[in-house]
């Protein structure tokens, strides 16, 4: 039984365990605020801060920006920034309770070096970072909240995500095998 | 008597505490699911590893399921939780340009974040293009404002779209979903004999 | 070893304690006595209709005994009761609506096609507990235009009242733009202000708008 | 393989497939036909024109006026801060924004408090709260505020001091002798509309 999961050495829980507990964190996050989990809004609301720490100004005036910054509220203070603090928190929990967490290293495919997966990995950041913003949400926003809640916007992006990324596997197929 | 905080039983402070809650268990989860490695996670397009299928799937249908069950016993008013709104043609090009970013990257944004707090310095790169890619779409925000308010369905659900209750998604998506995970067991094995450095 | 071969056994007893959720769900979901017959919409529409009240003039056929198919029934609490009321009417206090007997009472009622009327003291008291009834399906329920206050004003004289407008609802009694506007009201707060009110009744032709 | 997966699989179309009979939910959210009579049976929900007159001229910030009457009768006389809803527009979406806002009462008011309270129940219906109906509506605000009768001399002592108080309340909405805009002058509006955020906030 505990040499089941194994996985590059280390225990992980059921992915069905995990999926039935996500799922019903879902209902519970639904039910507390109404609302849904989310990662990137996070991401948007700390550039809208930094935009807005650097130049008030221009950050007030930019068109998207500007939608972001009310007055007297940091657009920091907002749920999913606490959330994703707690997401750092529980990860931090669960890598030491299974014994994960470890001296930073890269991790990599076996066919390419440490500093060309630095390289694609960032510009994989870039083209997420874009994308969520066009995609009103990341997986965790968009596809996993917004399918739950019988969203079709929400659907559409988890089958869009889903199909481009396994239409381009092919091409990357170096990265990863 | 749900959502809670839209209905006022609850203040905006402790809204937020439950916020934190909600984020440990969140990231707790996917880092136990093994989502803060990239090659867990790219091994679903590769047919090595289905994990993010199974915990994804499986999340969806128990939350679909779960909050059809809620709706109907008056837990949760379904008509005041947040609806994703749907704006086509920018959702369907952001869907795709976070698929490349997947395949590329081997992280979403959230699965990243578990990474990073693990020590993974590929999940700390990639949540630096994250901020820049957001950076630079607010740069380039004003030339494409038309095309990101483009086909607005508004706060649009399948059932609006499409005409099919509610019922009906979640019995199909519960469907689609089993035999996935059934499928995606025998391509596993089948892919895993060719993978080496990768232990299972 | 792959997954689907090792024991799910948290995964399960997860699966089962959600289940056990919905069960409850199930066991504690409350069913309603009552159910709502018209919607909201065909609520709004109910009200607009004219034959919603009953009018005092039309009481004396009730007294009578000559128009059995109406009954009158008295929101009023017992104590109010005791101390006048319509001959002949029943009393069941509004807090005692909706207890079994009541409701068996009033469903017999509406099988045999008599009219309910229901009245407190003033128009307004009876009109909540009307419209809930109307809500719920009972279409043979009405209220008494003004109320036993009206009524018991009236009381030797019900037939002329058929033409007095006083219990009809919904009418400006004022024109309250002129009424209420600074020329019409002493500047000063001394005992000048007992001259004569001036009361813009309006026209009969303009009465009629109103609802009963 | 394990014969568990076969029991969850089972497990969880089972529990899909019950949605199917779970029945069809009405468009709006209402409260029990049961709970709404309970609630109409309650004296509390009326206020008089006197505590209306007291909040307005306190500047009451929780106080929401709804004037059920009709938009040509609400053209011409209004009370201050008033906003017009009249009994068909209760359900348009744009009037639910004035409903269940924390900590703001709401108090309905028409020509003699009856279409108002007819508004009230339909409103409680669709399950908001902090709902008040101003008893006599603005005929008896007429009555009451606008030409107060003086109290006889039999009348107690509080008559005489509630005269007092509408005597007062009467050069405030008159404008008798206080600044001129009160009434007849449109007053700014201060609208509470609903803060969307509440409910509709999220997204990633």
């Amino acid at each position: 039984m505990k040499k089941s999961n194994l996985n590059n050495g280390t225990h992980y829980i059921n992915p069905y365990l995990g999926g039935v507990l996500m799922g019903l964190l879902m209902i519970v996050t639904i039910f507390i605020s109404g609302r849904e989990l989310g990662i990137s809004g996070a991401v948007k609301d700390t550039v809208v801060e930094a935009a807005h720490i650097i130049s008030p100004t221009a950050a007030k005036a930019h068109p998207y920006y500007g939608q972001y910054i009310k007055e007297g509220r940091s657009p920091m203070d907002s749920w999913l920034v606490f959330e994703v603090l707690g997401v750092f928190i529980g990860a931090f929990l669960s890598g030491i309770i299974f014994k994960r967490v470890r001296k930073p290293f890269v991790e990599h495919g076996p066919n390419i070096t440490s500093r060309r997966r630095l390289l694609v990995a960032l510009i994989g950041g870039i083209l997420w970072g874009f994308g969520t913003r066009l995609g009103r949400g990341c997986t965790s926003g968009a596809a996993l909240s917004g399918s739950s809640t019988f969203s079709f916007g929400g659907v559409m992006v988890m089958l869009l995500i889903f199909a481009s990324a396994y239409l381009f596997a092919w091409l990357f197929r170096k990265l990863w095998t | 008597m749900g959502p809670l905080f839209p209905n006022g039983l609850i203040s905006g402070d402790w809204n937020l505490v439950f916020a934190v809650l909600i984020g440990i268990a969140f990231g707790f989860l996917l880092e136990a699911s093994g989502f803060s490695s990239s090659r867990n996670l790219a091994g679903v397009f590769y047919g090595y590893n289905f994990v993010v299928l199974r915990v994804f799937f499986t999340a969806v249908i128990v939350a679909m399921v779960g909050l059809l069950y809620f709706n109907y016993f008056g837990w949760l008013d379904l008509s005041k939780i947040f609806i994703l709104p749907t704006f086509l043609p920018s959702m369907i090009v952001g869907g795709v340009v976070m698929g490349i970013g997947f395949i590329i990257g081997g992280f979403c944004p959230g699965t990243s974040f578990t990474a990073i707090v693990i020590g993974k310095l590929d999940a700390l790169v990639f949540a630096v293009g994250l901020f820049i890619g957001i950076f630079f779409f607010a740069e380039v925000f004003p030339y494409i404002e038309g095309f990101y308010y483009k086909g607005n369905l508004g706060n649009a659900t399948l059932t609006d779209v499409t005409g099919i209750s509610a019922p009906w998604w979640a019995f199909g998506f519960t469907v689609i979903a089993l035999v996935a995970f059934w499928v995606s067991w025998l391509i596993e094995k089948k892919v895993r004999k060719r993978i080496k450095d990768y232990k299972f | 070893m792959h997954v689907h071969e090792s024991n799910p056994q948290k995964t399960l007893i997860t699966i089962i304690l959600f289940v056990l959720v919905i069960v409850i769900g199930f066991l504690t979901l409350h069913r309603p006595r009552f159910k709502y017959k018209l919607n909201m919409a065909e609520s709004v529409q109910m009200l607009q209709n004219k034959t919603n009240c009953f009018y005092p003039w039309q009481l004396p056929d009730v007294l009578d005994k000559t128009h059995p198919k109406v009954v009158l029934i008295d929101i009023r609490n017992k104590f109010v009761f005791s101390r006048g009321h319509i001959p002949g009417a029943e009393n069941i206090s509004a807090f005692d609506l909706t207890k079994k007997k009541n409701i068996r009472h009033l469903k017999a009622l509406a099988g045999k096609n008599v009219t309910v009327v229901l009245y407190g003291n003033g128009p307004l008291q009876a009109n909540g507990p009307w419209m809930w009834f109307r809500m719920v399906g009972f279409s043979n329920v009405k209220y008494l235009a003004g109320g036993y206050g009206y009524y018991k004003a009236h009381k030797d004289n019900l037939a002329e009242t058929k033409n007095d407008n006083s219990y009809l609802t919904g009418i400006p009694r004022f024109n309250y733009a002129v009424v209420a506007s600074s020329k019409n009201v002493p500047a000063t707060t001394t005992q000048k202000m007992k001259k004569p009110v001036i009361v813009r009744r309006k026209r009969k032709a303009a009465v009629a708008a109103g609802g009963c | 393989m394990n014969r568990n997966y076969f029991l969850l699989t089972i497990l969880m179309l089972i529990l899909a497939a019950g949605t199917f009979f779970l029945k069809k939910q009405t468009d709006y959210k209402q409260i029990n036909a049961d709970k709404l009579l309970w609630e109409i049976i309650q004296p509390s929900r009326f206020v008089t024109t006197d505590q209306v007159a007291r909040m307005i001229i306190q500047k009451d910030p929780s106080l929401e006026i709804l004037d059920v009457r009709s938009p040509e009768e609400f053209a011409k006389f209004s009370l201050p801060n008033a906003i017009n809803i009249p009994p068909d527009s209760l359900m348009a979406p744009s009037s639910n924004d004035y409903f269940g806002i924390p900590g703001i009462k709401i108090v309905f008011i028409s020509d003699d408090g009856i279409k108002a309270d007819q508004e009230w129940v339909l409103a409680k219906r669709l399950g908001f709260k902090n709902m008040y109906v101003m008893k006599g509506g603005l005929n008896r605000w007429i009555e009451t505020i606008i030409q107060p009768k003086e109290p006889g001399e039999s009348e107690p002592y509080t008559a005489f001091e509630e005269y007092e108080f509408r005597k007062g309340a009467r050069l405030y909405f008159t404008g008798a002798k206080v600044e001129k805009s009160t009434v007849s002058k449109k007053v700014k509006v201060v609208i509470h509309r609903k803060k969307k955020a509440a409910v509709a906030a999220g997204g990633c």
